[in-house]
């Protein structure tokens, strides 16, 4: 359509398909469609902002990853976005958004592909309260995107591709949007008053139950703890890409959180989505900060990979109310993530629970205390509520990610040999090593 | 002729390739190695876990010499590096039979 | 101009060059200007995602070469977009959309250098039905700096620093918005009825047959082929940059395709908008799975290179059309796109085109690939005029191309010496190693 | 809100918070809501973009610092991030902007925490002609951690962690805030007519003294000049991540400078922008074009890291006036910029000014000559004045930057033990190797 | 004293460190090579092309250590490298004439 | 036995693996050094600053043959390893007392 530019405008308008026209032919855009405009581009924006999450997740888990497997992660981040992409579409979106076409009313969304608006929305009624069903698909798919990516950090280093990916299969195209709908579809648990603004729970607990199932089931890597039952640190390969992955998520949480408000076609949400992200900023900043202070009380010296933990916790506590808290209650929600973190990873540990970039003390564990602390700056939410949706979610999550890994477990196994673990899984797995010039030891 | 093996500190290795030149060495090769020694086993925190370090980095120098000039070699490594701080490192001394150079096929002495 | 937040809104407003204080003073914006200030500001947004992918060249390239040649593979990006972006201003803007300016009509455009609007569009008449030149020129200026991206690609690890520079010159200021005229700037391609959206063939097929010229004139690496004429593969040193590499692409690609749809100013333009933003990610999501399923079943293990080609590939597919397609036949075109580059990658081997980072599969076969497709979608396309158009696009782009690599080869020319290229181009051209600390062999 | 999008349109639109509802209850936006919330997305969309600026200048020096300190780097700047993120929220954003709550007229701002608006806009009469609160106060605090993030730089691999974080405090709690105020807050250099369109002298000279102070009273590395006294380079550790930080840097400035417009609810304010953005990118490839022939020239080879800078520097120069160049003047200004850091940085190295990345060069040099060339192509601009502000903001941080150094090395001292910085500041501070696995010497 | 020579698998490098340590060897180098032998040669693909790998990632042990005790490190290290699978590396034996440790200037076994 | 160590340049590494194996040589090491030398001591300039490049990359092989193949072995790395251009490298002989392979047991030229 390149050529239109070079016409005289009056063609210009005349060719372009505008709804408007009727009422009055020489205003474009109609009054009516603004509205529409604003909310579809915040969309877009938003969206992409979120798509960009993806590469922070491949950045700071290949960080984390010692080198001997760090093309196999990236192969798993890629391939995980890919299939998310198309699941989304194929089954999850109408799912997750049924409308009035719900299977079970509330409980179960409508099995259908995605379809979005016909090109210059031609010969369709278009409602022009909202946005276009294509950036709020565009936007959505990104989020159910985020869910898998956390998987993929915590089992590092020791599961297979394959029966890896189809977990992804079915978390993306069933277990996220079906509980996704029990809220943001207008299902039970919004029936029921919950309050999840961005997804503290509907996205990141999720991410985190599927993480934690996963890594019991898979067990901790060859070496993490001996037979002492101490922990073996194992240092990631990379920490710049680790904290540019870190950087990339903080910037694709904008995105989250602030397209989360879902409307910018007045001055009252504009307003609230510049105070979204005031928020959402500050709560990473107090997430590190508090990170990096208890690090250096409790161990003498300030750790890095907890304060990008910190980060993204205090990022993920703030994304279940990111609108009412002040900027000042916001930092506190972020630092107490920060501090939450902290503690988790060791306490995992004990467990022998090998989680090998974090994802679940970031995800889980400050999803779950950012879902309960709606409570503290939102009069409309009740702690009941946010509790019993909190653990229908993790139950629901719990069960379904475990059938699923058992049964990948018991057909094709979930782990790689011995040998394949030892000798890291890029040369054994892909037969592609990430560094192959550079000595490692 | 000599095999000279010296384990050292990394930062030492430029005073040391610059003393050793002065006493007429032409030539070495330096390859990085993780050393364990007496200097080894103190303890950090990753993550929330402590653990022993056992490895430091340093520097090996390989050098062969004329017999006549080891001794001075030795000495001029074991002056030059030494920082009197534990694991300033060692130096080894093995014989030689031959040695030849590549570019022009001469052989020992003249190799050198 | 920050002064003016803390003046009372009154003054504040009278400040400002308003175009419409003549019909209603009391409304900022008038309505005239609103569809002009979205189509704009979608513009910038869009131009800068797509300025984005400057990067994401930089980072795929320097993944893909030997570390001993990281330091000019860089070199050669940065310089190539501050070349691009100072030649485009001067030549090729003017020269690829010549409005009524032609020098020869609908095949030569104009020779001047580019001018924007004065501050405040102060004294000059505005069409508000398009946007603003300045936004435009922005925009557009990406689109030439990434055609010259894709060359350096493939020429990289043994041609010399300034001949390349010089060819982009040409390539950037001449060989591109020349033919790019024929379609976007009105010519005789568009009288024909050809269609490229975003440009399949007006971008990536031109860098693609740049690309191909070159490595042709130039000749394989040092070693790539064995004297058995065998391929020795030449792994790249780090896979991580090259996925960031390709996720950078992958977003900046939504401002590729998104922005080529010009305008915002309608219910119905922001709603292409995000079918086309759909459409485009889900056409990268075809091409890196189908990639990632065929090299599992050709070679038993996946490759990661061929994962991150085949979403390229998929990208480059839908950009001819990344409209009328459905979200189903966006991801198969660009499955197809991802299939092709897994076959052409040996096959290029076979006739020993040594192309280090699959430039020529991705963008020109690909490209090709993508522009046929549009006629399955798009009505208004026909068969032939596409063929047509690709041909004659790739005889102008070659014929031009191997006239200037051959000339820059028998003046100063093009490869480095055979001592440079095995000892590196970054110590023997730069004397500067990119990773001086890091062992490697 | 996510239910929202299920609803019937009527019901949705009753639910927003509309200002406009009271005059015309059919439209959303109103017409005089259209203008607040183009400028105050428009400010959402640049802060986000100067945000990743952060990313640019933590990958940048972990580029250019010795593998030994690259944790330490990213930690101070992952740290300084948010700390500046909490201090100007605490107190420099009503420092540099106190309106009209003075504590000295025109030279000291207001002491208050910031606070946004309500939600919702309940409640509050908003001033539809500006942006939202929060929207100002997320794109000034990216400013003012900016600064920040360029003293790091400079006092790389040789500073202590938490003495450098205290500064930091102080920078963007006080000294930043307070002489920002006399320009942007509407002070005295204000009323002197000081031009300083984004920021050459208010942000990036500013960050300059800083580091220049920092740097004299730090002193050089050890081994950076030698006991003849002439300069050892001290070559970077990865390249390929420093050119990733300025293409960062670079993206982040069409924010930095284009949102500096403040408004965008006018065709004359949005063509502004884009002209801005033209003159932006323009400026940077000059700035990097000029530092490549000079190094050729000078010293055979092109130098990478200098090219960098050059773009920088580039991008510096044209950032106390983007709006008023023509696309040439811009190339040009930036281009000087790019020649002065190839001069400037062996000048430092002459008075043994150990400058880490070359951020005295590009952010104080390069700023002056900025401020200083706003003459040349903006009427208004007097140049005794521009040279009186530029000398009062120097004296000032001067002053106020040696003070608290100098506080800060008599109490806790600045600099690590000489054993410290010969084993690195990552084993040695923090226990923490950032590429642990990778044989480095 | 000898200088003990061995190539073993990486990830047996800690057992045989701590094999060592308690049979009282104090000190050692550890680099990183590529290790050529019966164990090379398969072949992999990249981006369509197969080739051989001929190298493997081994580690270089280097230890210098009193004559009585050579005999018991070289035990030692082949029990703990021992995995009876193709590649588990070779131990290597040659004399040494002298030792210096550089902080004290300490000569042969006192320099160990 | 005989230990041959040799410091070749790093692009001819391939060519003498494959000589090296075609007169019957089964295993070898490679790590990667940096050499000082006549090749040595050319200048280059960084951000200005002009300084010595005094080190330069090179291959070091270490291969353990039995006695009588140790001459022919010298001899294929230098024809093999030749590019008549300074900087080429060395080869040096030592002694070897005792050689085991790790999985075996098997001992000196059996182990080889
Ligand atoms: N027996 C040994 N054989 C080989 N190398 C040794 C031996 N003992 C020490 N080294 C090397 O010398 C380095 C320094 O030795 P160490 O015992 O740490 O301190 P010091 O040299 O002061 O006694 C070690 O890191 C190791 O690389
Ligand atoms: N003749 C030799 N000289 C030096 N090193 C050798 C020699 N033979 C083998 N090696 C080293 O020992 C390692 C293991 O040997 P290999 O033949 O692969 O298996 P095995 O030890 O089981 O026979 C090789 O990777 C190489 O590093
Ligand atoms: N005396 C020596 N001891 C150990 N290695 C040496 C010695 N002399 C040279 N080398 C190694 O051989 C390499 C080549 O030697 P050099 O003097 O540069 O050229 P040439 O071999 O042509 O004389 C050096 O880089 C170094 O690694």
């Amino acid at each position: 359509m390149r050529l239109l530019k070079i016409l005289p405008a009056a063609t210009a308008v005349a060719l372009l398909p505008t709804l408007g026209l009727a009422q009055d032919a020489d205003v474009t855009p109609t009054n009516g469609e603004i509205g529409y405009i604003l909310n579809t581009f915040m969309f877009i924006v938003t969206g992409i902002l979120v798509f960009w999450m993806a590469a922070g997740f491949a950045m700071l888990e290949a960080g984390l990853v010692r080198s001997k497997n760090v093309t196999m992660q990236l192969t798993k981040n890629m391939a995980l976005f890919g299939l998310a992409a198309i699941l989304y579409y194929a089954i999850g979106y109408n799912l997750m958004y049924p409308g009035d076409g719900w299977t079970i009313n509330g409980i179960l969304g409508a099995f259908s592909p995605t379809s979005v608006e016909p090109v210059g929305l031609a010969g369709v009624e278009t409602d022009l309260t909202y946005a276009s069903v294509g950036s709020d698909f565009f936007f959505q798919l990104m989020f159910a995107a985020a869910t898998a990516s956390i998987v993929s950090g915590a089992l590092a280093e020791r599961i297979k591709l394959w029966p890896f990916l189809v977990f992804v299969l079915v978390l993306v195209g069933l277990i996220y949007p079906i509980q996704a709908s029990w809220k943001w579809g207008g299902g039970f648990l919004n029936e029921m008053g919950f309050l999840d603004f961005a997804g503290s729970t509907v996205v990141h607990s999720v991410g985190g139950w599927a993480a934690l199932t996963g890594a019991i089931i898979l067990g901790p890597r060859i070496g993490k703890y001996n037979k002492a039952g101490k922990t073996v640190p194992i240092p990631g390969s990379n920490l710049t890409l680790a904290t540019l992955g870190t950087f990339i998520l903080w910037m694709g949480w904008f995105g989250f959180n602030g397209g989360s408000q879902l409307y910018m076609d007045t001055a009252a949400n504009v307003a609230d989505i510049s105070r979204i992200l005031v928020n959402t900023n500050t709560a990473a900043a107090g997430g590190a900060i508090a990170a990096l202070i208890l690090t250096q009380l409790l161990y003498k010296k300030p750790d890095l990979t907890m304060v990008l933990n910190g980060a993204l916790a205090g990022l993920v506590s703030i994304t279940a109310e990111p609108l009412t808290p002040s900027l000042g209650a916001a930092t506190l929600i972020g630092a107490v993530g920060g501090v939450l973190v902290v503690f988790a990873i060791p306490l995992l540990d004990r467990f022998k629970i090998d989680d090998v970039v974090g994802a679940i003390p970031v995800h889980l564990f400050a999803g779950i205390w950012g879902t309960l602390a709606v409570v503290i700056t939102n009069p409309d939410a009740s702690l009941i509520v946010q509790v019993k949706s909190i653990v229908v979610v993790g139950v629901f999550v719990v069960l379904a990610s475990t059938a699923v890994w058992l049964l990948l477990k018991a057909i094709v196994g979930l782990r790689v040999s011995e040998e394949a673990e030892i000798n890291g899984l890029d040369m054994s797995e892909l037969g592609m090593d990430a560094y192959p010039e550079f000595h490692k030891g | 002729m000599k095999l000279i093996i010296a384990a050292i500190k990394p930062f030492k290795l430029e005073d040391v390739r610059e003393a050793l030149t002065t006493i007429g060495v032409r030539g070495l090769m330096v390859s990085d190695i993780k050393g364990f020694g007496a200097q080894s086993g103190h303890s950090e925190i990753y993550r929330g876990a402590e653990y022993e370090v056992n490895f430091v980095p340093k520097v090996k120098l390989e050098i062969v010499v004329p017999d006549e000039l080891a001794d001075q070699v030795v000495e001029t490594i074991a002056n030059t590096a030494r920082t009197d701080k534990i694991g300033d490192g060692k130096i080894f001394v093995l014989d030689v039979e031959t040695a030849v150079r590549v570019r022009t096929g001469e052989t020992n002495e003249d190799a050198l």
